[in-house]
């Protein structure tokens, strides 16, 4: 069974997900704790990979036994497997959370919610376990369906928000497409190291480089980076909690992913550093997206909107690191990609409970909310100061190697605008706890219900998964050194 | 048989050009439609007729061919029932639409 | 490979897409769009793609059209609120021919139109050719490929297909009667000729089906036309009479039921293959249960228990995704 | 004439993708910009066709020749006699993955309208500020 565990990640919430259907028709609540049985079974058998990628290196199954080029395989190195890990451990800690979430939101929707919510993560698991390029666009179009379908299942502005994000995802995945189609005229494969073998023996013509520039502009709108971001804000602030919970920490990040993978396990890390010399340009474009990310979040006065810009921050962060073209950059890009997974999960849990319990998630009204819900913004300081970069959680950590990998790149702008984008989260942050900590309660008498007000907070399924990111956070920090010795050194060994 | 085979298209040919002389050129869309639904079935029709044929020629009359002409007897038999159905259905949900029918210009004068 | 035919429905192809695009009745341009795929079948015939022109003759063509049109039934059928956007129109523009430049630049780069030594003809699918038979016992090799070299892809693919019908069914499912301003306008006809002639049709419908289902091994088709043209004579028993008739068959748990089930079908074939000692979806391994099989054999009768699963979930499928649209998820009457 | 046999579809297939990428970024109405992201994906899908095809060859399933007990007879198979199957699953893919987005971008299209009343994105964004 261990020789299987890389398939059974994929294979188990997919048939968790057909049963969940099933079983939702005659017993609708089931399926949320059908949801954490995956989840917890497909955590552990990542963590059985994971621990066995470090031990014998990389693994490769083979689909239907059919040998590489010929058939589909899966590559488990020591990147995505952490990857792999981090998904699963992330759509655990949301199943639980949104348990309260999902009764009030969704009513008689609840089997297809969760029947939703495993396949995305399936999706996602299998975009980042497979080996061929075709395959990737066919669960890159499972998770952004099954994406439209949980972001619309809101109300009011939701629709429109999705519509757009449909158009867009779309475009991405249809350039994407195109860009395979390059490779596969090209090459006439589409296995992600067979590609990589055929490019590297052949001189570069222009066909590649159009493959590599549309795979990289599908990604980019996919993930959002800056200009291309316009579909984001809207689609996750309007979302139901659970989903946006769910899908910030994972969607983009999936995407920067297929980004890092494309550029050193389909193209020659060589040939887009040393041929085609874009670094320049889209470590600029890197800048641009964080330095505008942060402005738009500074004008928000809703929490989960001024969140959502943040994201589009943070993407810059990752793609400027993974485009700097040295080791510290690709280390801070990669292990950025699970320090903002659970920090951007961290924080949408915590708005997720003050929207549980006030209604909406306007700053203006979160006057005295330190004293209401304690434990919930115990959470979401933990994320803030990850957010910020502080030590000892793991966005100090992610940070620093970005900036190191600016220094050794002599790319100043990426590193000011690295310190600029930590002040304004900083400002941002003391801005909502000025608001929360220091402003007391509006209108109302203190002494009145002195017990109902003193002490509000969510209910207990939420506020676990709560305390347990922000464990996780500060986990993350301790450990960063044996995360980038055995998990992302190993990976790098492999192209630099 | 291949001069047959060739009649045949020739003629569905021409059932289709009056076809689309009769939908560009009709007064009305009840006329239209009945052009398009009348000539249209029949050209059909005999375009197949005539493939069948010609294939049964090409094939030098062997098992297969005769395979061949039965599918195609078999199109012929749905566009047969499906073609003026599918008109009766238009020209139903023009007529519950309320659109009008065409009159010889009289309360015009 | 007929050069004349491919370029002169290359170009009818061009002209309906521009006037898709132009006619400001969606209807029109809804009819328009389904010419264009009709002529997109041919070019797919021309360049030698059977199975691509007959699977986009029934879901492209058909069953898409018929979606398209149950959505301006719900909707609004002509948009009367004129903005000038000719800026935005100009600048995407822009940004349109600049794609379409850095596109036009690779063309020379690439193998001639119809070269069997490009790379792309000759690296893996000719894996596929010579091998086909050998490994596999199959000789349409696109059903070989799809169903058990690429097996995984067409499993995701299923997947595609009923995460498209859970989520158009979470969405749109309601039990609410709508407000009186959003109920289409006119009730549709009842007419005894339509109910006799597609009385006539279904059943030679659905056995046309499921011959192309099972004969996928040796002609053009396969799980995914045939479970559309299944699903097709479901949406014709539903427009002919009405829903109340079509759900007596196939009511909402049963469509859900079902859809399930196909992928179940296909993803516990994969499981067993695993139970029984190989990797995920070899089939090979099915010769031990299989009685009087060998390895070869049971690879090609694997194939056809997937494609029936696949047929399965996508006939529900388009049924369902019909029966939510064409009612806006109310599911009593449609079109 | 030579360039135009060899990469007349090439050009159709960036003409047929500039004007589905435009209708989806320029129009305004909503099922007129799903309208265009089938035509663009029909583009895609035509630029993997036409790179499979081969001149001089057939539909690709082998043409089997067996023995008396129905046993298949071993036989050379030309490459070139056949057309390339393997851009063809691919696209098959992309056509079911294309029809299953139209269908959930046509649920937000009926859900968009019930709550704005209006298929138009210009009027819808007016209706909202």
């Amino acid at each position: 069974m261990i020789e299987q565990a890389p398939i059974l990640i994929v294979v188990t919430p997919l048939l968790a997900a057909l049963f969940i259907t099933i079983i939702g028709l005659y017993r609708p609540l089931y399926s949320w704790v059908l949801t954490i049985i995956t989840f917890v079974i497909t955590s552990i058998f990542s963590f059985i990979t994971l621990k066995k990628v470090i031990e014998t290196g990389t693994i490769r199954y083979m689909l239907g036994n059919w040998p590489a080029p010929f058939g589909i395989e899966y590559v488990i190195d020591h990147l995505n497997a952490l990857i792999v890990f981090m998904i699963a451990v992330v759509g655990l800690i949301v199943a639980i959370y949104s348990k309260h979430d999902v009764k009030k939101e969704l009513g008689d929707k609840i089997p297809h919610f969760y029947s939703l919510f495993t396949l995305l993560v399936t999706g996602l698991l299998g975009i980042t376990l497979t080996g061929d390029a075709f395959n990737l666009y066919v669960l890159l179009e499972i998770s952004a369906l099954t994406s439209y379908a949980l972001l619309a299942l809101s109300k009011g502005r939701a629709y429109i928000a999705t519509f757009n994000y449909l158009i867009m995802g779309t475009i991405g995945a249809c350039f994407y497409l195109l860009g395979v189609g390059y490779l596969l005229i090209n090459t006439g494969s589409l296995n992600m190291t067979d590609i990589f073998v055929i490019l590297s023996n052949n001189p570069t013509s222009y066909a590649v480089l159009v493959a590599f520039l549309f795979i990289m502009i599908g990604m980019w709108i996919k993930m959002a980076l800056f200009p291309l971001h316009s579909w984001l804000p809207n689609a996750y602030t309007y979302a139901p909690t659970s989903t946006s919970c769910l899908l910030a920490p994972l969607m983009t990040k999936v995407s920067v992913y297929v980004m890092l993978r494309m550029m050193t396990s389909v193209f020659n890390y060589n040939y887009i550093f040393n041929v085609l010399g874009w670094q320049t340009i889209i470590v600029s474009l890197a800048v641009i997206a964080i330095l505008a990310g942060s402005i738009f979040a500074l004008r928000q006065d809703n929490l989960k909107k001024m969140l959502t810009y943040l994201i589009v921050a943070e993407i810059g962060y990752m793609v400027g690191g993974a485009w700097l073209g040295n080791a510290n950059g690709f280390t801070g890009a990669s292990y950025h990609i699970i320090a903002d997974g659970f920090m951007t999960l961290c924080l949408f849990l915590a708005v997720g409970c003050i929207i549980y319990k006030i209604g909406d998630a306007q700053i203006s009204s979160m006057k005295g909310i330190f004293t209401k819900m304690p434990i919930t913004m115990i959470g979401f300081l933990v994320g803030a100061f990850s957010m910020i970069g502080v030590p000892p959680t793991c966005g100090f950590f992610s940070k620093w190697y970005l900036i190191s990998g600016a220094y050794e790149a002599q790319a100043w702008p990426f590193m000011v605008a690295l310190l600029i984008s930590s002040l304004v989260n900083a400002i941002l942050f003391f801005r909502i706890i000025e608001v929360g900590y220091f402003q007391a309660m509006p209108n109302e008498d203190p002494e009145a219900h002195p017990k109902q007000q003193k002490y509000n907070e969510a209910p207990i399924s939420m506020l676990i998964p709560l305390l347990t990111t922000a464990a996780i956070l500060i986990g993350i920090g301790l450990y960063t050194s044996e995360i980038v010795t055995y998990l992302i050194e190993p990976f790098m060994d492999n192209f630099l | 048989m291949i001069i047959l085979a060739i009649a045949l298209i020739v003629l569905g040919l021409f059932f289709f050009f009056g076809t689309s002389i009769g939908i560009l050129r009709l007064p009305d869309f009840y006329s239209r439609a009945h052009a398009a639904g009348k000539a249209d079935t029949l050209s059909t029709i005999l375009i197949i007729l005539g493939c069948a044929l010609f294939h049964l020629h090409q094939a030098h009359y062997d098992l297969a061919s005769f395979h061949v002409m039965a599918k195609l007897f078999v199109i012929i038999g749905f566009v047969f029932i499906g073609s003026p159905t599918a008109t009766h259905a238009i020209m139903d949900a023009a007529s519950a639409a309320g659109v009008e029918h065409w009159q010889k210009k009289k309360d015009k004068k | 490979m007929i050069f004349g035919l491919d370029a002169l429905s290359l170009v009818l192809i061009l002209i309906c897409a521009i006037l898709a695009l132009y006619i400001k009745d969606l209807m029109g341009s809804v009819i328009v769009f389904g010419a264009y795929s009709f002529l997109m079948c041919v070019v797919w015939t021309c360049n030698a793609a059977v199975d691509v022109a007959f699977t986009e003759a029934a879901v492209g063509a058909g069953v898409g059209t018929v979606f398209l049109v149950s959505t301006i039934y719900n909707t609004r059928r002509v948009d009367t609120y004129r903005k000038n956007r000719v800026l935005k129109q100009l600048f995407m523009f822009l940004v349109v021919c600049v794609v379409g430049s850095i596109l036009l630049k690779t063309i020379t780069d690439l193998p001639h139109w119809g070269d069997a030594q490009a790379p792309a003809n000759t690296h893996v699918s000719a894996y596929f050719l010579e091998n086909s038979i050998a490994d596999t016992h199959v000789p349409n090799v696109v059903t070989s490929v799809l169903a058990d070299y690429r097996g995984f892809d067409t499993m995701f693919e299923t997947c595609v297909v009923f995460v498209a019908f859970i989520a158009i069914f979470a969405l749109l499912r309601t039990r609410k009667i709508p407000a009186k301003d959003l109920t289409p306008p006119h009730t549709p006809v009842d007419s005894l000729i339509i109910k006799v002639a597609s009385h006539l049709m279904i059943p030679f419908m659905q056995l046309f089906a499921l011959y192309v289902v099972a004969h996928g091994h040796y002609s053009p088709g396969g799980g995914f036309q045939g479970g559309v043209i299944l699903g097709a004579s479901l949406i014709l028993l539903a427009i002919s009479y009405d829903f109340e008739r079509a759900l007596e068959y196939l009511n909402e748990k049963k469509i859900i039921l079902f859809v399930a089930l196909g992928v179940l079908i296909y993803a516990g074939i994969g499981v067993i293959c695993f139970f029984l000692g190989g990797n995920f979806l070899d089939y090979s391994v099915l010769s031990k249960i299989l009685p009087a099989t060998d390895t070869i054999m049971a690879r090609s009768h694997a194939m056809l228990g997937v494609e029936v699963g696949v047929a399965l979930t996508v006939m529900v499928s388009m049924y369902g995704i019909y029966l939510c649209l064409s009612s806006n998820g109310r599911m009593d009457k449609g079109i | 004439m030579e360039f135009i046999i060899n990469y007349f579809n090439y050009i159709i297939v960036v003409i047929i993708m500039m004007i589905g990428l435009w209708g989806m970024l320029a129009l305004s109405n909503l099922v007129k910009k799903l309208i265009s992201m089938a035509i663009f994906q029909t583009g895609i899908i035509l630029f993997y066709i036409s790179m499979g095809a081969k001149i001089d060859s057939s539909i690709p399933i082998i043409k089997q020749a067996y023995d008396e007990h129905h046993h298949p007879i071993h036989q050379v198979i030309n490459n070139a006699d056949y057309a390339n199957p393997l851009t063809q699953i691919l696209m098959l893919t992309a056509i079911v993955v294309g029809v299953a987005t139209l269908g959930l971008g046509l649920a937000l299209t009926q859900k968009v309208y019930s709550e704005h009343k209006s298929l138009n994105e210009d009027e819808i964004l007016e209706s909202l500020s």
